[in-house]
């Protein structure tokens, strides 16, 4: 009658936020404990049972030969892969490092860096194939209680990629980039977490990544009218997801 | 020559990725101890370097999801050293508050979660959670306590995003401080029971005094600022951190070892904390300390988890001052740039934490200098380790290596942090 | 006040296979009153409704004799997928039937050309046995049906009786054939059908149901043989979330595909279904 | 019907008596963003507001709202529909939303009905509030919306210096002053009411052609502003869109929603939910098979302007009021009203 499904996370190249996230759903870890088999999580358990999984979820993104192998092996155990949190999809805040030259990024932490293995961080996807992405750093909780459910009842699961500004008018929030002139990189920025920075005061940094067909160029265009310089405008949106073909242009070469 | 052999390629139930090696001979010598933290480095000082003096603490937060509180305030205190910057009494309290959220949040997670299924007899949390419901329940509620705490200040739990440069984007509504320190109150025959409960699980009785360093204030139990003080005599303040800790570099660690100058490894931690600040405590948490029937100052690292428990009493005391004593009122910021160089330690859950900023005339950072508490601990675990192996060499090899792994968890060390 | 999103409850009776991906659903309404009350017309649709997963439009393929309705679903999303995982003897919510059919009045002593692709024949199917039950009112029945392989059809049962209907001639064209089967499909798109049909244009009215690209450029076909946008009937996809024209999402121009359609006239939605 | 006058400073007496038997909303903040929020006491309330951000329509067709609750035993389904019966008085809605309210009845009713929709709007009194302060933004005047109101309230307050002038609209608003003891309107109110009338009129800036709009709109589906929108940016002094969608999430007459169910973790029981969609998301416009009837940004920008212009399916019951909050709330100064002129509609 076993028929739960199998679950594993792991970690990679990130802060283990987003597994933190997971366990902060106090209120539906028994009943995921329920109905899931977790199977292999290293921050939990011991017992670690490294034989497949339907549902794998994949903290961090890859930024060693080590990882590569290791998300590829992963990827060949797992039905169902889920880059969990935008280490995942696209390397987030550590990939703001690839735009220095690797070896000089290195020299300035370690003293020898011929232990030192790394490269350019890079989503999981840039290796193995992904079933579905968790936007978010850290993805918000509904979110993933609603992949949860989805695969329990094996269908797709409805995350909305459209722009904050539509969570943001509907917390009824006045605009930070009309009426305030602030820097807000809202309309960009796929929805996912409840428009929570604009409707507490500040502006959106960009932590879900890049909403479904966002057009940067223009809001960068808003953002040098504003007084933002070069710099200014290449620094927002080298930030959470300079790497992504959305935002490339705008976080320069 | 090897007589045993412990290998760990993969330490379960901390944060982060690190593996354990260590060899016995046969005359009973310890040989090749490694605590080989092999988790990639993000590099965050080199890429913070032309990143502006308010993105920081946005970006420092990634450092660690389970700790990202101490980063936000360690960088922004940091920074508005070196904008020389006050903030007001009420930022401070909203920061102090939100501090203590993230303790109650991360040392539950490591006494319940990480730490306790070892004391139990279990292999995770998720056994345990059938056989001892209650306790688990009692542990996911504090749990929740402290998320919802930060969450209320902060906009969310992991990784907020309320905190500024000398202020906040929005306060929290009074109304639901008010729940919250209903739920504090309510909270704390939990946290007396927890208290129990880590007096009573059995520890290894093992000792070894090493240096423990916290931050300390003579007027309240230090959090947030104070002097860094140790139990052999340092004293001294934040600026002055670089005089007096430096670090090396072990080939087979990504995470940087830390020593005293002139002196050895040192701990952070509840533990030092407790033994430093001991007077400090709330009168509750002095008292539940005293019922636990150990004696402090201690130099038992497993004792460590009991440090937590009487934390976690001393957190929901002061967190209910604070709240008492909040008038919240909108604040006006108005922050001037100019160059120079600030640094701050705070007690992030798992120990001192340190943030140096250097700051361009833009608010530019031009350099950046960061040791987490995992960093501060890597080489006292290995310190430990030597010793504590000495006690248990008799044991079953597998027993010996679950006890290794026990003493690591004791520090509930936080790898991505050590390595950032 | 009735609430007109509230499904109706009914039961599978039975399930026939059509392709790897489609089935035939045969439902009856749990509510005995409401199925006799039920009236329909080909070319409607009804919403089917699975609490927890969602609802889709789905095309009403025909009605049996007492009342049972069929719907032949292919398995592309999560409401259907859904479906696919019932049995026989499950239950499912039924809303409709919604839209306006086939303009029936509008064939009346007409040759009718019929062009489906793909699911497209689903709504096809109720229009063709009505029009082989009152023959007498038709003149010329010209079926082109095309699918991707000939495995691929549905309703290939049906087939045999729709090519003993008089006066009319059923053409199946695929994109391709397995090596070996033994099909009598022709290789090409439904309309490399139109020069052999023998059907007059000046007295026809054309009817398409299909993927849209393929009725846009059937339609463009029709047009340059003679065909008028007036004598074109298309019945379009879109998505649909009430299906009672209040939620916008099927806007055709200045008409919702679920009331004012799913058949339009060309010459109505023309400007709005071409591409900029 | 009768009219009245009340000192603003006696404001309070109304609201009390409003309060007696509903739950009362009104705008909160002085200024162009304000919002619709529950007046508790007579501070709060703020009649000198210029606009809100999201217009009175959340009262009615919210963001998000649950329609059915149900229940699965044994395969079979059972469905309840989620009801909200509450009584609510809203005060101070301006006559564009009023109008925009008008529309939404239409759309709402029909052949199908929306029985949320319509609950809501019965059990709801409208105050509304002529618009003396009309922001830079505002067309109304030309869409016939407004600045002032002629239709669809219960009660109407006019600001007339240091008083409201109080026309009653239904028996429902004439109830609700009953017994208040309140002065009758004189000539003199009347004629500053229509003076007010005068200079609001005069301040409002910006205009379309109401009449033709919808007939010129249709006549350029092909215009080249479209792809000027979505791709280059120019359209008097704009940026090309980027399709955040505020400016549908903001509008009084959009009315497109999604509906999704949610579950519980035992899968047997949840929601049945509706959410405003809109049609400058991409995702609006999906179907199987990565189908999509309006991907490029031009096309959505464009849907949205003809369905503001009244040639969408919603008719003239969608289209334009006139409140501008749609060209204060795009980030890249796309004006509704310049994009009627440069098709030769303004
Ligand atoms: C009038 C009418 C009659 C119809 N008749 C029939 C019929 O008789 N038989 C029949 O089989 N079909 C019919 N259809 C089509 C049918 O309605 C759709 O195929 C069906 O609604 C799909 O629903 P679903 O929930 O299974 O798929 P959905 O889950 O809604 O997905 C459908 C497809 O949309 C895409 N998609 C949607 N959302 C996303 C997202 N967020 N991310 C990525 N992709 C996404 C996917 O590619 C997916 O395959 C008809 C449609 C209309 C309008
Ligand atoms: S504040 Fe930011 S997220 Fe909110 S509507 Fe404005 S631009 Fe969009
Ligand atoms: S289709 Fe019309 S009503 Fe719907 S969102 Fe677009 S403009 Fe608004
Ligand atoms: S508010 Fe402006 S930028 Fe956003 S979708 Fe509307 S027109 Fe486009």
């Amino acid at each position: 009658m076993n028929k739960k499904p199998k679950m594993a996370i792991f970690k990679f190249t990130g802060c283990a936020g987003c597994q933190l996230e997971f366990l902060h759903l106090e209120d539906e870890f028994l009943d995921l404990l329920d109905l899931f088999d977790i199977r292999y999580w290293k921050m939990i358990k011991r017992d670690n049972d490294e034989k497949e999984w339907d549902i794998s979820l994949v903290e961090g993104g890859i930024s060693t030969p080590r990882e590569i192998e290791e998300i590829k092996q992963i990827r060949k155990k797992t039905k169902f892969l889920v880059a969990f949190g935008d280490c995942a999809i696209g390397g987030c805040i550590p990939s703001i490092r690839n735009w220095t030259p690797q070896m000089e990024v290195e020299d300035y932490v370690y003293p020898d860096t011929s232990s030192i293995h790394s490269m350019k961080v890079t989503g999981i996807g840039e290796y193995v194939k992904v079933d579905e992405i968790l936007k978010g750093c850290p993805p918000h909780r509904d979110t993933l209680i609603e992949l949860f459910k989805s695969a329990l009842l094996k269908i797709r699961p409805r995350l909305r990629k459209h722009s904050v500004c539509v969570e943001c008018k509907f917390n009824d929030n006045e605009c930070l980039l009309t009426s305030k002139k602030m820097a807000c990189m809202g309309p960009v920025i796929s929805a996912g977490c409840g428009a929570i920075c604009p409707t507490l005061g500040r502006v959106c940094e960009g932590c879900f990544g890049p909403m479904s067909n966002p057009n940067a160029a223009a809001l960068a265009e808003i953002f040098k009218d504003m007084g933002l310089n070069d710099k200014d405008i290449k620094r927002k949106f080298r930030k959470y997801a300079g790497m992504s073909p959305e935002f490339r242009m705008e976080a320069g070469h | 020559m090897k007589e045993k052999t412990i290998k760990v390629d993969y330490i379960a139930r901390v944060e982060g990725q690190g593996a354990l090696n260590l060899d016995i001979t046969k005359d009973g010598k310890i040989e090749n101890l490694q605590f080989q933290v092999f988790e990639p480095p993000r590099f965050f000082e080199s890429f913070l370097i032309g990143r502006r003096y308010d993105e920081v603490m946005e970006l420092t937060s990634r450092i660690c999801g389970i700790c990202p509180v101490a980063h936000q305030i360690t960088s922004l205190r940091a920074i508005e050293n070196a904008l020389c910057i006050e903030p007001s009494q009420q930022t401070k309290d909203l920061r102090k508050l939100i501090a203590i959220s993230a303790h109650i949040q991360s040392n539950v997670l490591s006494m319940y979660f990480l730490s306790l299924p070892d004391l139990m007899g279990y292999e995770s949390i998720i056994p345990m959670a059938k056989d001892h419901n209650k306790i688990v329940k009692r542990g996911l509620k504090l749990k929740k306590l402290g998320n919802d705490i930060t969450d209320l200040i902060g906009g969310r739990a992991v990784h907020p995003v309320t905190m500024l440069v000398d202020g906040f984007s929005a306060l929290p509504s009074k109304n639901k401080l008010q729940v919250i320190r209903k739920r504090l109150k309510e909270a704390k025959q939990d946290a007396f029971d927890t208290v129990d409960l880590f007096s009573e699980v059995e520890i290894p009785e093992f000792t070894r005094k090493c240096e423990h360093i916290a931050i300390s204030d003579p007027k309240e139990y230090a959090i947030n600022k104070g002097r860094f003080k140790s139990t052999e005599g340092l004293d001294t303040e934040e600026t002055f951190y670089r005089d007096h800790i430096y670090e090396k570099q072990a080939a087979y660690s990504t995470a940087l070892h830390s020593h005293v100058r002139n002196r050895d490894s040192f701990m952070v931690g509840p533990l030092p904390r407790v033994n430093i600040n001991f007077k400090q405590l709330s009168s509750d948490a002095k008292e539940a300390a005293k019922r636990s029937g150990i004696k402090f100052p201690n130099y038992n690292p497993f004792v460590s988890h009991l440090a937590r428990a009487i934390e976690l009493v001393h957190d929901i005391d002061e967190s209910i001052k604070i709240i008492d004593r909040l008038q919240l009122k909108e604040e006006k910021r108005e922050i001037t740039c100019k160059s120079g160089y600030g640094s701050a330690i705070t007690e992030a859950p798992r120990g001192s934490l340190y943030h140096g900023f250097d700051l361009d005339n833009n608010g530019i950072v031009r350099g950046a200098d960061i040791v987490p508490p995992t960093a501060h601990n890597a080489y006292n675990i290995e310190k430990d380790m030597n010793e504590f192996v000495k006690t248990i060499i008799d044991l079953p090899l597998d027993e010996i290596t679950l006890k290794c792994e026990m003493l690591v968890r004791a520090y509930d060390p936080c790898i991505s942090c050590s390595v950032h | 006040m009735k609430n007109d999103y509230s499904p109706h409850s009914a039961i599978i009776k039975d399930i026939i296979v059509e392709a790897h991906d489609t089935n035939t659903y045969v439902l009856e309404f749990t509510d005995k009153k409401f199925q006799k009350d039920f009236s329909w017309c080909p070319g409607q649709f009804m919403m089917l409704s699975l609490f927890g997963i969602g609802e889709s439009a789905i095309s009403i393929s025909k009605v049996g004799d007492n009342g049972s309705l069929y719907s032949t679903i292919r398995n592309v999303g999560n409401v259907t997928n859904s479906i696919f995982n019932l049995k026989k003897g499950d239950f499912i919510g039924i809303r409709g039937p919604y839209g306006l059919g086939w303009p029936v009045d509008k064939l009346r002593d007409k040759d009718v050309l019929i062009v489906a692709g793909g699911m497209g024949i689903a709504p096809f199917r109720g229009l063709i046995n009505y029009i082989k039950d009152s023959r007498k009112n038709f003149r010329r029945l010209e079926i082109l049906y095309g699918a991707r392989t000939p495995e691929d059809m549905i309703f290939r049962y049906d087939f045999k009786d729709w090519r003993k209907i008089k006066n009319s001639n059923l053409d199946l064209t695929v994109d391709e054939i397995s090596i070996g089967s033994r099909s009598s499909c022709k290789i090409g798109l439904v309309t490399s059908c139109f020069p052999s049909m023998k059907i007059h244009h000046r007295n026809a009215v054309a009817l398409i149901c299909g993927p849209e690209i393929m009725m846009r450029y059937a339609a463009k076909c029709l047009e340059t043989i003679g065909f008028k946008d007036e004598q074109i009937y298309l019945s379009l996809e879109r998505r649909m979330k009430c299906g009672i024209g209040k939620c916008g999402h099927c806007q055709v121009g200045l008409k919702y595909a679920c009331k004012d359609g799913p058949v339009f006239n060309y010459a109505e939605i023309k400007q709005f279904i071409h591409p900029l | 019907m009768d009219a009245y006058t009340i000192e603003k400073k006696d404001m309070k007496i109304l609201l009390k008596r409003f309060q007696e038997d509903y739950k009362v909303f009104g705008p909160i903040k002085p200024g162009l963003e304000s919002k619709f929020d529950e007046i508790k006491s007579i501070e709060q309330l703020h009649l000198d507001y210029i606009s809100t951000v999201l217009p009175p329509k959340k009262f009615f067709h919210p963001p998000k709202e649950a329609m059915f609750s149900y229940k699965i035993e044994k395969g079979r389904f059972t469905s309840k529909e989620i009801k909200q019966n509450e009584k609510i008085l809203i005060i101070g809605i301006h006559p564009c939303d009023v109008y925009a309210l008008l529309k939404l009845d239409k759309l709402f009713s029909g052949d199908f009905k929306d029985p949320y929709y319509q609950n809501r709007r019965k059990n709801c009194v409208i105050v509304a509030l002529n618009c003396v302060k009309p922001s830079e933004y505002s067309f109304c005047s030309s869409m016939n919306t407004g600045p002032f109101l002629d239709k669809g309230y219960d009660i109407l307050l006019t600001d007339i210096g240091t008083k409201y002038l109080i026309e009653l609209g239904t028996k429902t608003g004439e109830k609700l002053i009953e017994g208040l003891n309140l002065k009758k309107a004189t000539k003199d109110n009347y004629h500053e009411k229509k003076r007010r009338l005068e200079t609001s009129k005069k301040k409002i800036k910006k205009s379309m052609d109401a009449l033709k709009i919808s007939r010129i709109a249709q006549k350029n589906l092909h215009h080249e502003v479209w792809f000027d929108l979505g791709e280059c940016g120019g359209v008097a002094g704009s940026l090309p869109c980027l399709s955040c969608g505020s400016c549908t999430f903001v509008c009084p007459t959009c009315y497109c929603y999604d509906v999704y169910d949610t579950v519980d973790f035992s899968l047997k029981s949840g929601t049945r939910n509706r959410e405003l969609d809109s049609c400058q998301l991409l995702e609006y416009g999906e179907v199987a098979h990565g189908g999509n009837f309006r991907k490029d940004r031009k096309d959505r920008i464009r849907h949205w302007m003809l369905c503001k212009f009244g040639v969408a399916a919603g008719g003239s019951n969608s289209s334009c009021v006139g409140c501008g909050r749609c060209i204060r709330v795009c980030p890249s100064k796309i004006d509704i009203t310049a994009v009627a002129k440069a098709i030769g509609g303004g």
